[in-house]
Formats: structure tokens, C-alpha cells, sequence
């Protein structure tokens, strides 16, 4: 045993010396200084750090290991050697209410946003011509200096000051401290944009049950689960929070097994564990559910009333809905009548039950409606607000939380259009954080070219990407690891959640928690703009918002302040049922109107482009922002195990018609642009679709992810949901035909799609 | 030694000649072991009489055969048991694959064995110069006596012409 | 005190998100080939998910499948190595011993799983990607098969902790990193040789198979089937 | 030393002699064209040994080998090259031992190509090494790493195998050797005299010697045999001790040493006929001989379709779907293409050529063997890809193509070999002088029964072979 033992050991150093050897190149050299530490970590032995995952909007709580090593570091404008503490694997948070510990394949890859090659280590400013990479290194004072130079002017402007603060949407006192932040300029805006926004659907919530926000579904007590387009397991809501709750409905219960049918035009990875998968033509999904409720106030399953006020919002509901006969809803939806009965009458039989809707069903120009129409079905369901069915997380009052449609929050396109026209008012300023919308949204919005008319851009981000591309000023952030974070989950959770964590690493480069730069660029501004942002920095900020939640029964028991702010921090957050006052409901408008039946409009004739086209976010890079991190890249795409590039899914036997064959190089040509891209036949998407992944095709992102594969908006047509003003974005008709043969397919499995007892005929 | 001898092109005189040596070996007092044969083609191939040749050579083989097995077994055994690395949940010793390494290395051993009794029992590979006639490779049948009686030597050479020598030789070497 | 490690990967829960992929690469120092390589094949994951599409459409099921080794009992790759860097452990893994392989693969072939991954050339990160790799991890140079040891560096600590702290290794007290992700909770390990253990029992499940169990393999990863 | 001679040497123009000159000409002569040949081959070779160095300093990941087919040309030329061997030894053997008297100008080729291509096979092992630099671990010898090789691996067999097989091919190659370097030795002045004398031991061809030659070439005949057998069957055991479809087979072992001897004829064939030509040994490499030797390729040729079919017929009617899948990939799937090459040149082609008497000379029976050689390099790929890529899990089926470093690598050896050749030809009397003297008629009554089977099939008219018109 002893001399396994030594080989144990000698295996760990020889391990270390690898590193050594392999990256000769990657070692700082010997003229490198050494910092003094500041941590004290003894070599080989971790330390677990909360965190919060800010890779999608779920918020689930990380635990980070720490391990001792040695990094090269900025410190002051010098570069050297430091021995410090260093994230090594990214896990989740066992006691945070959302993800109980578990964490998703996109979370984890999280890593290497921190240790990124291509992150902005240090302030730049451009010095070419816009998007041509030319800057120059400043130092933070420098940059600081120059922004509050730029704001200033604006800050003293009494109508309208020109400035938008373009964000990814946040949820935490970094929401707050923008706003706050903003209300010093007379007329700015706030910009929140993300490919895939939930809009309609907190939109429709808000209406049907008073909640503006997405519901957390409570599916570990589920029986009868029924989605309509939602990528729930994958890329949807809070997936890993409803990963665990589906583990939990199929093999959780003695007895009980729910069960689980999915309808969409093209398999998601959630729809690939259906128990059935049924494929409704675009659009139709809303007249689907209430197909559905047709059958069960018909068959007196149910009671209309029993909808209560979501049921009046659909019109014709309190007459038992006559136009959505089981017939008349095949005939739109392509469902056979007698599966839309069965499982209206499995939903009524297994209860409790739940539909879901998400996703393409909600970005068609009928979003809403359909919205509604499945709101109306659940409520009809009696699975509004009960166990199994969809409930709504509640909110802490004072963090603040999308529980509200906030008004006067413009799009892109409205954004764009703005400064396009200078109506009305011109925008003089820019701020980027998070967002690149540059790259996530249609040419027909004219975003790119707006940037180019912007007197000045500022950004805030940790790459260069399409939008941070034409700023004038880059102020790089921390990476999250980096960083104090904060954030107030929208769904996943019954509890109220406040994720709160300290930095889980030192910096590794000269970047700046953005916070800081905009409580020291208030400062320097004086006046309002400093007692606007009244902290020293943003731990102070997160540490006196904290702070009154002592009083409330919750996670953290504590007696004085200090203490609690202490275990708050090694908790990674505080949980509680209540903070005393949860979010109100809102009250549905008075003026709204029942809906009637919405066809979807599609953009494009169904003459000249045939297909549906169906951009879906992409299980590794959701919309694209994991794109640069080499983990992702080469993790397959579960469904067709592509890796390293973008594909075009087509229907097994239309690729068959069209002598499309799996790699070949297909073009897709929509009324607003065309793409490029290989071609993976697969028999789980319908005959009339083609669809693609969101995320490649980055024209500016890093090494890994720059020109790499087609980006499926860059042909999407304008079209917006009705109602909402929402991106209708799978509301776009292509065309398709095939280029050549070698469109240079990466796949995990180079084996058949199929293979039984057709192939082994003897 | 010294040695007279005759170089023969045809394989009957040659066995005449040799024939006729032996049946003088009492008159001139020649031993078996005194009489020199050498071809460039097995004697036997050239209907030599020669005197029975005996030689133990395969059971050496057969006996280094066993050394052989014996000593890939024992290598076997006794390096699976140093080293104890369970593989497959096959026994540490397992039959059939130690038997195979067991089965070559008896082989070799039986090579090896027969390699090594060959150039025991002819004395080769052999530097130093002993007594030779190149002739012999272009085809020639040497035939002749070695250290005999210098009385005897022109009645040997008388004798090798007689049964048909192309050529009678004398050699001494001190 | 000898234990045998097994796991249990409920197919009936497992969602194909993929996560246990992304963790091992994080836990293990798993080299990133990149796009050339991996489109010849050489894409390294320990673990992956295999997707089997049944049917054709409308009527088409999906079928997903993680497979990381399967630590057989009697493995077929552990005899065939020359140089014993692959040979069975006293927890009953397969080990592989990087240092002592000279890269003959033979293993890799005769693994009916398919679950041997080959480092074709030298692994490389872009700095200062270096700084993920796990310290408890050997990197493996060129030449070397790897595969998944079950995150044997987390049995190792755990022993070593169980031991400084003079107690028994407890059930669950830790587990290998795709286990620790899995979000849907498809995967359970533990000790098979302890019949108390949640993986134990769950082995013992009349939903329970083993994949290509007609090969005589004895995999130590039993696989609970979908009901439907 | 001293000699007198004693009368003038007769002039008489002797048939041993012709022989001697004859078959030292190569040796002693150096021809503008071999230089020339030696000097291209040598090219592929250096080329071939350039792919390996890089291939060992980058990575092997410059071949074209991918998960899950991980053995590839590298293994299939070593399987290849192996069963050429067989060519020599075990025929040479046989024939010693049934003392098939035409065998005697065909030894040393066949026996040389023995040496050969086990010296070419077995270097493949290590070229295929993900660390080539430590194929010494492979070998059994204590060392300061305080580990040994694990004998359960089939390649340790293989290893055990190889040595004693090529050990004792040497042995049999250079043993009988001797009296022939003796008479280069003797025929030769200067550097030669002193080289060759020494390689030539001391040899005098006493019959005390000769008996001892004999003797063992007789127990090394005996000997070899089960060795010749015994290699290729461990090496069809390196598949089939894998579970690994259509691998996992009792039928391997002598499938692999058919096939192995068949090469191996068809390979002495190609180089005899080489021999005879540029040699201009037409005298002693004689039709009869290609005549004889095309029907033991016959008879090989109808084995390895019987192994074929009785490989193919069971796993086709077990219907195992593992098997299946390699069964069709390899008969009707991407492999469709080369299996019905190796059909062709292996049966179809060869079968007429050498069942009709007309077609078997020396002309028909080269294009018979070129065929096989083609045909069992073919049948080594089907053998050792398809399984791989069509394994177990379809999911994980991938595609071989190998790369230009594996291309060059196998050219290079298949320019090795008659390099190998050529210098040995350079250097080694090509035809066991010795024996084919002991072929002549002489005068004297000899063991001339009709011991040989071969030869009662000679048909009368023929001229009696070994014997020079």
C-alpha cells in the first residue's frame, strides 16, 4: 500500500510539472515580479466561495472552489506574479432555493468568462475609425476622467439629456443603482435587451393572474405536464430549478410517475423527453389550448367559471369558447382531433396538471393571445397558484424585480430609430452594459447602423463584441467571479430569494466592478449625481440593502448587523418566506378588452420562401453569449452533437425531396438577408421548417467565437408581436436550397441518425 | 599437425579413395579419427562411407525446451506475483495466457538450444587458422590423412593418385 | 476498508442537458481539441450523451443516454494493456495509469462502450486558460488514452478526510462531478458493496440494466430504463 | 601455413563450378543499376522514416486514426507484413521435411523474406505507439520502474511470439548460410576474404560438420513449424481476444496463418521471379518451381475462401447485430468497394490463373500472386477497420482515412522490403549454393527415392527438378 501511496503522490507532482512543461508559453518568464499575497490559502486544499451564476437570468447560487496558484495580475499598472486564490470549478450553491446545488452545463463553462484570453484586461480608447479595434490603453483614472467629461454636459441639461444606458435586463441593486444613476439625467433611458425576452409572457401573467413575471412551475408535484414550445429542460425560465422539479415528477414519487407531453415544430432538447411529441403548425398553439378547453368545458370536465377572470379575457369563454370545436382546432393547429380530446381529457383525469407555453409560440405577432389562451387553459385547470401547477416566486420589496411593466422601456428598435431620426430627441451618449444587441437583433432594426451615429458609446463589457465594438470608450468590468453580485430571481423558487455574494477571486486583470466606476463617476459629477449614488462603493450599497431583511424570518439568523452581513455572505444570499411586504399584484388595466382569435402573420410570402423559419437558443451558447468560451464550443449539441459551428435543421424526408444531404452546405435566404450554413436532416422537426441555432456566427467576439458559423437573426425580418411590440422572432419565411457538399459539419457522432432492424436487413 | 591429402572432383573416386584409406588404416597405422574429409556438399549427398556419426542433439533440444517453458513460466509467475495487478478479474497466474508465453518460450529454448549445441559440437565459429584447402569450394572432395607416419607418406600419395586425386597436397603447420 | 464504487443513471430523469459534460471537463483538466480535431473524431469527453432518434416524424421519440466508463468488473480493456496502465484498482475501478501508458490503445479497442479517449497530440490552453485546471488532476500529454476515473481525486480527499476526522466514508458524502451537477438528478453514486447505499438499492431496481450487459463486461454503472 | 602443390589443377570445366559462378556474380559484381534502384528505394524508405520521426515529435494525432478506430494502416501493414513472413520459414520448412527436393534453389529467398518482413511487421508495433520512445516497456527485464509487462496482453504474446520467431528464422536462415559465405570466403581476396571469413565461422565442411548442420536444420524444422503457426495465431488473438464484433472469433487463428502463408507464397513468388530476372537465374529459378509453388497458392487460395465463407456464413446466419453491422458495412456498406477487390484478388483472379496448367508459369503465377499480395494487404484493412468503426454503439461509429504520413510510412515499407532484399542479395549467394550442388547428379548412388510428395505430382515429361540441363 505504501508504494501506492508514493505513486499517488508522485503521480500529483508529475501532474504539476505537466502544467509546467505544457504551457512554457503560458509562464510568466523570470523578469516578472511578485506581489505579495493577500490571501492566505494553503496550497492544495479548497475553499468554497458563494457565488451567483449570471450566465442566463435564472440567478441559481454558485458554490466556487478555491484553490491556491499562480496567476499573472495587473495591479496598478504593473504587471506580475501573484499567488492567490483561483476559481476552479464552478458548482452549485447546495442551499440556494433555486438550484439546491446543481448547476447546468452553461453555468459551468462560466469558468471561462473569467479566464478568457480575449478578455479587456485594462481600459482602451478608440483611436480609429469605429470598428476597426484601434485603441489605446488608459489608465482607470484617465477613463473615469473622460466619462465624466462626456456626462457632465449631460448632466446639466434640464429636458433632455440624451442619454441611454443600453443593459442586458437586470434583477438586483444593480437595476437600482442604474436607475438611480439615470434619474440625474433629465430624459435618459433605460435600455434592457435580451434575444430571448420573456415580454409576452409576463405581459399575458400580468393580465390573467396579476403577475407581471415568469411563473415558476411547480412540477416535482405535477401529473400531466403539457408545453407548448417551451425549452424548459434547456434553455427556458429557470432551467435548472425545473430540471430538478421534472427529476422529481418522472422518478420522485413512489407510484406516481407524471407524465409529460410536448408539442413544438422542431424537438428541443426538452421536447426529446416527451412521453409524446406532437408537432402543431407555427402560431396555432394558442388556438390549441383552447381546443383543449373547448373539450373540457364541453365535455363538463370543467366549468368555465372556474377560470375565473383569465377565462374572461379570451373571448367566447363564458359561452364555452364554440369556435374552438375539437375539428375546427385540428384543422389550424394540424393536431388530430381525437388527440386533442385525449388530452384534454388526460389533463382533466391526472390532476394536478399544467401547460406550459414558452419560447417560438410566444414569438409569433399572436404571442399574446396564445399567451392568454394557455393562461386561460391552466386556469380553467385549477393549476393557477397550486401545488402542481404554476405558481408565482414572491418578490422582496426594495430589491428591485421585473414585477411591474416598467414604463418608458424602449427596444433596440425604438432605441434606433431614436437616434436615427433624433426624434425625440437626439441621444448624445451611450452606455453599453451586457447587451449586444448589435449582434442579437434584425438588420430591419437598423441597430448597427444607428451605433455608427451615437457622438459617443461607452461600454462596460468583458469582450469586444459587435456593440462594444463601436464604442469610444471601453470600461472593462470584473468578470462575476470577480465581482460583488446580487440578484432576485424571477421564478424557480417559492421562496423569497435574495442572492447576495462577495467576490469569489481577486481581479485578474486591470478591469473595475461597474458598479464602482458609476458610484465614483457620480462622485466626480458632485451635486445630485453624488447624492443619487450616496455609497463609498457597491458592497456598501448591497450591504446596507441587506442589512433590514435581519428582521424577517429567513435564512440567516444573526444578532448584530455585522454578523449577519458576515453569514449572509457565506451563505451566498439570504432566503425567507417573507419579507413582510412581497410584490403587489399588479391589477390587470380596466380598459383591456377580451381577445379574439389572432392568426399569426408571417413575414414573407408562403410562395417565394416556403419555410418557417425557427432561430432556437442554443443549448450551449443560449443567445450567444457563451459563444467564446471553448468548453461550450465543443460541447455536442445533445440532439444533432454538432460542436464548433452553427447548423440548418431540416426535416429528414424535405432534405430527401430537396437532395439535401446531412453536411451539405445549404443557403436559407429570407426577404431581408441571406445565410450559409451545413445541413443536418432530422427526423424531429416538421416538414414545413427550417430551423437553426441562436449564438454562432459572431462577426466580433473573441477567438473562439469570431466568424465562426451563421447568425440566424441576421435574417430575421422585423416583425414584432402585436400587442407587446415584442420581437416576433419565429415569424420569418426562408427559402432553402442546396449550395455544395462540403459545409463542414462538426459532429460528435459521425454514426447513422437511425439504425435497426430497416438497416440490418440480411 | 600436418596432414597429406588428395583433392577429388569425382565423388566415386573420392569414395574409392576413401575406402581404400581405411582399409590400409592398419598397415599404416591410421586411425578413424586421422582421416580427413571435407567437400563443399554434405558427405552424405556424395555416397561417403563415413563412420557413423552420433550426436545428441534433439534431446538437448527437447531438454532445452523444457528449460525454456520452465523459465517462461517462472518469468510468468514470478512477475505477475511481484507486481499483483488484478486486470479483468483474471487470476493473477492465469492459465491459457501464461501457457501461450510458456509454449514460446519453450520453443525458444529448443532453438536456442539447438543453435548452441551446433557450434559446441563443430567447434565454431573458430578464428584461429586450421588446416584448410579453399579448393574445397570450388567443388573439390578433400580426402587425406592427418599426422601420419612420415614412413607412410608417398604410399598415401601413390594411394590418392591411384583411386583418381586431381591433386595431392602436403601441408604442415608447426 | 475496501469499497466498490457504482453509479446509477436514471434515464427515466436524465434531460440530455448535457451539464455532467461540461463538469468533467471542468473537474478532470479535459483538453479542448478544437474545431479540426474534433471534427475528425478526437473530441475528448468522458462522458457524453448518446441521443438515439426512433421512429419518423410526427411519431418520433428521442431516446438519451449518458455514458461515462462503465468501470466493468471484468473489463476488457485492462488485460489487453502490455504495460498494466490500465488495470483494476482496489476500489474495483478501472484505473489508468498515464505514466505507464505508451499509447498502444488496445484498450480503447477492445472497450465495447466506446468510453477510451485518445490524446492525439499535446493538450493546450490559451493563456491564461491554464489557470482552470484543477491542481488534483494530472494533465495528460501525448500519446496517453484517458478516460473517466469517477473523479477518483474526490474519493481520495474524501478518504483522506474521513480518515483525519477517524469515521467511516457516509453515503452521498461525496460524489464524482457529473453526479454533483446533474440538475434533473438522473445519476446517483455510492459504494455497491454497502447495501444500505442509495446507489445499492437503486441497482437493485427492476427498472435496472446494464448496458451491452451481453458482452460479459459487468459494468459497475447500472442503468434504470424509461417507462415509456 | 604452407602448401605445396603437389600436380597441375584440371582445367575441366565442372558443373559445381558454374553453379559457384552463377550464383557469387551478384555478390561479387556491382551493376550501375542496382546502385540506381538501392538509391530510390532508399528515397521511400528515408521518406518513410521522416513520417515517422515527425509523426513522433507531433503527435500521433498526424495520422489519420480517430476514436474509435484506433488502429488503422499502421496495424493492418503490421498484420500484413507478419503473414508475409510466413512466407519462408514454415514453407522452407515444410519442404525440408517432407525433403521436397525442388525446394532446394527456393529456400534462402523464401527464408530471407521471413527475416524480412518480421523485421518490417515488427517495427510496426512501435510505429503505431502513441509514445514510440517507450517500447522498451514492453519488454520483460527488471527495471528501476519495479514493473513488468502484463502477460496477459495478447501483444506480450506477441512479443514473445515475435522474438522467438524471428530468432529462431535467423537461426534457420544463417545457419545453412555458412558453407556458402566459406566459399565466398574462398572465392574472394582483400576485405571480402577477411569479412566473409569471418562471418564464414571456420567452416570446412568436415563431415562432422555437416552432420551437425543437418541435424539442425532437421530439429529446426521441427521447431519452427509450430513457431510459424503459433505467431500468426497470437497475432489474429490480438482481434480476437477483444470483444469486439466479428474480432471475437475461435475462427482467427487459422484464418490468419492461411492467409499468412498464402501472402507469404505469393510474396516469394514476386521476389523469385524478380530473382531470375535481374539476377539471370532463369537456370536455377526454373518454371517448375513457379509451377509447384503456384499450386500451393492454389491450394492457399482455396483455404482462405473456406475460411471466408465459414467466418462469414456463421456470424451472417448468428444474425448478432454487432456483427451484422460490420457484416453489411463491410459486404454491401462503404466497405462494398474494397471487400469485392479482395474477392477478386484474392479467389476470383488467382483461382484460374493457377487451376489451369496453361496459365501457371511463370508469367501467370506473378499476376496471381501480385493479386494476393493486393488482395491480403485488403483483407488485413477489412479485417482491422470495419470492426472499429462499425463497434457495438452506433452512435459512436466513425470513419477512418488515413493521413499522408500513414501513406508514406506504408510505402516506405513496401520499399524496405526490396531493399532489405537487394542488399541481402548484394551481400548472401541467394541460392543456398550447397544444397543445390547436393542436387547435381554425381556419380555416386543417393537418397533419390520418390520421398517427395511434391514430386511424384511432377509430371514425367518435366525435366526432374533441381537438375540443369
Amino acid at each position: 500500500m505504501k508504494r501506492r501511496t508514493f505513486l499517488i503522490f508522485s503521480a500529483a507532482s508529475a501532474a504539476g510539472a505537466l502544467v509546467d512543461v505544457t504551457h512554457k508559453k503560458g509562464l510568466p518568464g523570470k523578469e516578472m515580479i511578485r506581489f505579495i499575497p493577500e490571501t492566505k490559502l494553503v496550497p492544495g486544499v479548497a475553499v468554497h466561495r458563494p457565488g451567483i451564476c449570471t450566465q442566463c437570468p435564472a440567478g441559481c447560487g454558485l458554490d466556487v472552489r478555491v484553490m491556491e496558484g499562480h496567476a499573472e495580475v495587473v495591479r496598478n499598472g504593473q504587471a506580475g506574479l501573484l499567488r492567490m486564490g483561483l476559481a476552479k470549478k464552478l458548482e452549485g450553491n447546495p442551499e440556494h432555493p433555486v438550484n439546491l446545488g446543481k448547476l447546468c452545463a452553461r453555468g459551468q463553462a462560466g469558468l471561462q468568462v473569467t479566464y478568457n484570453p480575449d478578455r479587456i484586461g485594462h481600459p482602451l480608447k478608440r483611436v480609429g475609425p469605429r470598428g476597426s479595434g484601434e485603441y489605446i490603453e488608459i489608465s482607470w483614472e484617465a477613463a473615469i476622467g473622460e466619462l465624466t467629461d462626456r456626462l457632465r454636459p449631460l448632466a446639466s441639461q434640464v429636458d433632455s439629456s440624451g442619454l441611454v444606458f443600453l443593459t442586458q435586463p437586470l434583477r438586483g441593486q444593480r437595476q437600482v443603482l442604474i436607475e438611480r444613476f439615470l434619474s440625474v439625467f433629465a430624459g435618459s433611458a433605460h435600455v434592457p435587451f435580451e434575444f430571448f425576452d420573456d415580454a409576452v409572457l409576463r405581459e399575458a401573467n400580468g393580465l390573467s393572474f396579476g403577475h407581471y413575471q415568469l411563473p415558476t412551475y411547480d412540477l416535482a408535484n405535477s401529473r400531466y405536464v403539457v408545453s407548448l414550445g417551451a425549452d424548459f429542460l434547456g434553455t427556458w425560465n429557470s432551467p435548472v430549478a425545473q430540471s430538478l422539479a421534472y427529476g422529481t415528477m418522472r422518478q420522485g414519487r413512489s407510484g406516481v410517475r407524471g407524465r409529460f407531453v410536448q408539442v413544438e415544430t422542431r424537438m428541443t432538447q426538452t421536447g426529446a423527453n416527451a412521453d409524446e411529441w406532437l408537432s402543431a403548425n407555427p402560431g396555432s398553439e394558442g388556438n390549441l389550448a383552447l381546443g383543449l378547453a373547448h373539450v373540457l368545458i364541453n365535455e363538463h370536465l370543467r366549468s368555465a367559471e372556474s377560470a375565473a377572470s383569465a377565462g374572461d379575457l379570451i373571448e367566447g369563454w363564458k359561452d364555452g369558447l364554440p369556435q374552438y370545436s375539437s375539428e375546427a382546432v385540428a384543422w389550424k393547429t394540424g393536431v388530430p382531433p381525437a388527440t386533442i380530446r385525449r388530452l384534454a381529457r388526460d389533463l382533466s383525469a391526472h390532476q394536478p396538471a399544467v401547460v406550459i407555453v414558452g419560447g417560438s409560440p410566444l414569438a409569433q405577432t399572436n404571442g399574446l393571445f396564445t399567451a392568454l389562451a394557455v393562461n386561460a387553459l391552466n386556469a380553467l385547470l385549477g393549476s393557477a397558484n397550486q401545488p402542481g401547477g404554476l405558481q408565482f416566486s414572491p418578490y422582496a420589496a426594495g430589491f428591485a424585480a421585473p414585477a411591474e411593466p416598467r414604463k418608458g422601456v424602449l427596444s433596440p428598435n425604438e432605441l434606433a430609430q431614436q437616434i436615427l431620426t433624433g426624434r425625440p430627441s437626439p441621444v448624445q451618449a451611450l452606455l453599453v452594459y451586457g447587451a449586444n444587441p448589435a449582434f442579437a437583433t434584425p438588420p430591419g432594426w437598423q441597430v448597427k447602423e444607428s451605433l455608427e451615429k451615437v457622438p459617443f458609446i461607452a461600454s462596460f463589457s468583458n469582450f469586444v463584441d459587435e456593440t462594444t465594438e463601436m464604442a469610444d470608450l471601453l470600461l472593462p468590468d470584473h468578470s462575476y467571479l470577480e465581482s460583488w453580485l446580487d440578484h432576485v430571481p424571477e421564478s424557480g423558487t417559492n421562496e423569497v430569494v435574495i442572492g447576495v455574494a462577495p467576490p469569489a477571486m481577486e481581479p485578474l486583470h486591470n478591469t473595475r466592478a461597474t458598479p464602482d466606476v458609476l458610484i465614483e463617476t457620480a462622485h466626480r459629477l458632485g451635486g445630485r449625481a453624488a447624492q443619487a449614488l450616496p455609497w463609498k462603493n457597491y458592497e456598501e450599497m448591497l450591504r446596507s440593502t441587506v442589512l433590514p431583511l435581519r428582521h424577517f424570518p429567513g435564512s440567516v439568523a444573526a444578532g448584530s448587523d455585522d454578523d449577519f452581513w458576515k453569514k449572509v455572505q457565506q451563505q451566498g444570499g439570504w432566503w425567507g418566506t417573507t419579507t413582510g411586504q412581497t410584490s403587489k399584484s399588479a391589477s390587470r388595466p380596466a380598459s383591456f378588452s377580451p381577445v379574439k382569435e389572432q392568426q399569426p402573420e408571417f413575414d414573407g410570402s408562403a410562395k417565394d420562401f416556403p419555410f418557417h423559419f425557427l432561430p432556437f437558443a442554443s443549448q450551449q451558447f443560449y443567445d450567444g453569449r457563451n459563444a467564446n468560451l471553448p468548453w461550450l464550443q465543443e460541447m455536442p449539441d445533445v440532439l444533432t452533437t454538432a460542436m464548433w459551428g452553427s447548423w440548418v435543421e431540416i426535416n429528414l424526408q424535405t432534405a430527401q425531396e430537396l437532395q439535401i444531404e446531412q453536411g451539405d452546405l445549404v443557403e436559407v435566404a429570407s426577404a431581408h438577408g441571406v445565410l450559409q450554413a451545413p445541413a443536418v436532416p432530422s427526423p424531429g422537426i416538421a416538414p414545413d421548417v427550417i430551423a437553426m441555432p441562436v449564438g454562432q456566427g459572431h462577426a466580433q467576439y473573441g477567438r473562439y467565437a469570431t466568424g465562426r458559423g451563421a447568425n440566424p437573426i441576421s435574417i430575421l425580418g422585423p416583425q414584432r408581436e402585436t400587442n407587446t411590440g415584442a420581437l416576433a422572432w419565429a415569424s420569418t419565411r426562408v427559402r432553402i436550397r442546396r449550395v455544395g457538399k462540403n459545409g463542414e459539419l462538426c459532429l460528435f457522432s459521425t454514426g447513422p441518425i437511425t439504425w435497426g432492424e430497416k438497416q440490418l436487413k440480411r | 599437425m600436418n596432414a597429406i591429402y588428395g583433392l577429388f572432383t569425382d565423388a566415386g573416386a573420392a569414395r574409392r579413395a576413401l575406402h581404400e584409406l581405411r582399409g590400409a588404416s592398419a598397415r599404416m597405422r591410421i586411425g578413424d579419427d586421422q582421416i580427413l574429409v571435407m567437400s563443399s556438399e554434405p558427405p552424405e549427398d556424395l555416397g561417403l562411407d563415413l563412420p557413423h556419426q552420433r550426436t545428441r542433439m534433439p534431446w538437448l533440444a527437447a531438454l532445452g525446451g523444457i528449460l525454456g517453458g520452465t523459465a517462461g513460466y517462472s518469468l510468468v509467475s514470478f512477475t505477475q506475483r511481484t507486481y499483483p495487478l488484478p486486470t479483468g478479474n483474471m487470476p493473477i497466474v492465469a492459465l491459457w495466457p501464461t501457457g501461450v508465453v510458456t509454449y514460446e518460450f519453450t520453443m525458444l529454448g529448443a532453438i536456442l538450444t539447438t543453435a548452441l549445441t551446433f557450434f559446441l559440437t563443430t567447434r565454431l565459429p573458430r578464428s584461429r587458422r586450421r588446416f584448410y584447402d579453399p579448393e574445397v569450394s570450388d567443388g573439390k572432395i578433400l580426402i587425406g590423412v592427418a599426422d601420419s607416419d612420415s614412413n607412410f607418406w608417398r604410399d598415401l600419395e601413390r594411394t590418392l593418385y591411384e583411386q583418381g586425386a586431381e591433386q595431392v597436397k602436403q601441408y604442415s603447420h608447426a | 476498508m475496501a469499497h466498490r464504487w457504482g453509479m446509477v443513471i436514471d434515464l427515466d430523469r436524465c434531460t440530455g442537458c448535457e451539464a455532467c459534460v461540461v463538469a468533467c471537463h471542468a473537474e478532470n483538466n479535459i483538453a479542448t481539441v478544437g474545431e479540426k480535431q474534433a471534427a475528425m473524431g478526437r473530441a475528448i469527453h468522458w462522458i457524453r450523451v448518446e441521443r438515439h432518434w426512433e421512429g419518423e416524424f410526427p411519431n418520433v421519440r428521442v431516446r438519451f443516454q449518458p455514458i461515462p466508463c462503465q468501470q466493468c468488473d471484468d473489463a476488457p480493456c485492462e488485460p489487453v494493456c502490455p504495460t498494466y496502465a490500465s488495470y483494476q484498482n482496489a476500489q474495483g475501478l478501472n484505473a489508468q495509469i498515464y505514466n505507464r501508458c505508451i499509447g498502444t490503445r488496445y484498450c480503447a479497442n477492445a472497450c465495447p462502450y466506446t468510453g477510451r479517449y485518445f490524446n492525439w497530440f499535446n493538450p493546450s490552453w490559451d493563456k491564461p486558460l491554464q489557470l482552470q485546471l484543477n491542481p488534483d488532476v494530472s494533465i495528460r500529454e501525448s500519446g496517453v488514452m484517458e478516460k473517466c476515473t469517477f473523479c477518483f481525486q474526490r474519493i481520495l480527499a474524501a478518504e483522506a478526510n474521513a480518515q483525519a476526522e477517524k469515521r467511516q466514508l457516509r453515503d452521498g458524502e461525496f460524489s464524482p462531478a457529473c453526479v454533483q451537477s446533474c440538475p434533473s438528478e438522473a445519476m446517483v453514486f455510492g459504494d455497491l458493496d454497502d447495501p444500505q447505499s442509495e446507489v445499492s438499492r437503486l441497482s437493485r431496481s427492476d427498472r435496472g440494466v446494464k448496458l451491452l450487459g451481453e458482452v460479459g463486461t459487468f459494468p459497475k454503472v447500472t442503468y434504470l430504463t424509461r417507462e415509456s | 601455413m604452407a602448401q605445396h602443390v603437389i600436380t597441375p589443377t584440371s582445367a575441366r570445366p565442372f558443373d559445381r563450378d558454374t553453379i559457384n559462378q552463377d550464383l557469387l556474380q551478384p555478390v561479387l559484381h556491382t551493376s550501375r543499376r542496382f546502385y540506381g534502384l538501392t538509391s530510390i528505394l532508399a528515397a521511400f524508405v528515408l521518406a518513410g522514416l521522416a513520417a515517422f520521426l515527425f509523426q513522433a515529435y507531433a503527435g500521433l494525432g498526424v495520422s489519420g486514426l480517430r476514436r474509435p478506430v484506433f488502429w488503422g494502416f499502421y496495424i493492418t501493414n503490421f498484420v500484413f507484413w507478419i503473414g508475409i513472413s510466413h512466407a519462408g520459414t514454415l514453407i522452407s520448412a515444410i519442404l525440408r521435411l517432407v525433403n521436397a527436393r525442388w525446394r532446394r534453389p527456393v529456400t534462402r529467398c523464401a527464408e530471407a523474406i521471413t527475416v524480412f518482413a518480421l523485421l518490417i511487421g515488427a517495427s510496426f508495433p512501435v510505429i503505431h505507439l502513441g509514445r514510440p520512445w517507450l517500447f522498451f516497456w514492453l519488454i520483460p527485464y527488471p527495471s528501476e520502474r519495479g514493473i513488468w509487462p502484463n502477460f496477459r496482453s495478447p501483444l506480450l504474446w506477441d512479443f514473445c511470439a515475435i522474438l522467438t520467431y524471428i530468432t529462431g528464422s535467423l537461426i534457420f536462415l544463417l545457419l545453412p548460410m555458412i558453407p556458402d559465405l566459406a566459399t565466398v570466403r574462398d572465392r574472394t581476396a582483400g576485405w571480402r576474404k577477411r569479412v566473409y571469413g569471418a562471418v564464414a565461422l571456420g567452416w570446412r565442411g568436415t563431415p562432422r560438420e555437416w552432420h551437425r548442420l543437418e541435424m539442425a536444420m532437421r530439429i529446426m524444422a521441427v521447431v519452427i513449424i509450430p513457431v510459424a503457426v503459433s505467431v500468426h495465431t497470437i497475432v489474429s488473438w490480438d482481434f480476437a481476444m477483444a470483444p469486439v464484433p466479428m474480432w471475437h472469433s475461435t475462427v482467427f487463428g487459422p484464418y490468419f496463418v492461411a492467409g499468412a502463408i498464402f501472402s507469404g507464397i505469393a510474396a516469394l513468388i514476386i521476389a523469385m521471379a524478380f530473382l531470375r530476372k535481374f539476377l539471370h537465374l532463369e537456370q536455377y529459378l526454373k518454371p517448375i518451381h513457379f509451377d509447384n509453388l503456384g499450386k500451393l497458392l492454389l491450394v492457399m487460395s482455396l483455404l482462405w475462401i473456406y475460411f471466408i465463407v465459414a467466418e462469414r456464413l456463421t456470424v451472417w446466419y448468428g444474425n448478432s447485430t454487432p456483427e451484422m453491422a460490420v457484416l453489411l458495412a463491410t459486404e454491401r456498406g462503404k466497405f462494398l468497394p474494397l471487400f469485392w477487390a479482395m474477392v477478386c484478388c484474392n479467389f476470383l483472379i488467382p483461382f484460374p490463373i493457377l487451376a489451369i496448367k496453361r496459365f501457371r508459369t511463370v508469367t501467370g503465377t506473378v499476376i496471381a500472386s501480385t493479386t494476393v499480395v493486393i488482395g491480403m494487404w485488403l483483407e488485413r484493412f477489412l479485417i482491422v477497420v470495419p470492426s472499429l468503426e462499425f463497434k457495438y454503439l452506433p452512435f459512436d461509429w466513425g470513419h477512418y482515412r488515413p493521413s499522408w504520413v500513414e501513406i508514406t510510412i506504408t510505402l516506405a515499407t513496401f520499399a524496405a522490403m526490396p531493399l532489405l532484399y537487394l542488399l541481402f542479395v548484394k551481400f548472401v549467394p541467394i541460392i543456398s549454393m550447397w544444397e543445390l550442388k547436393g542436387g547435381e547428379p554425381v556419380a555416386a548412388p543417393r537418397v533419390e527415392a520418390a520421398s517427395s510428395w511434391t514430386q511424384s505430382r511432377v509430371p514425367t515429361e518435366e525435366p526432374l527438378p533441381g537438375s540443369v540441363d
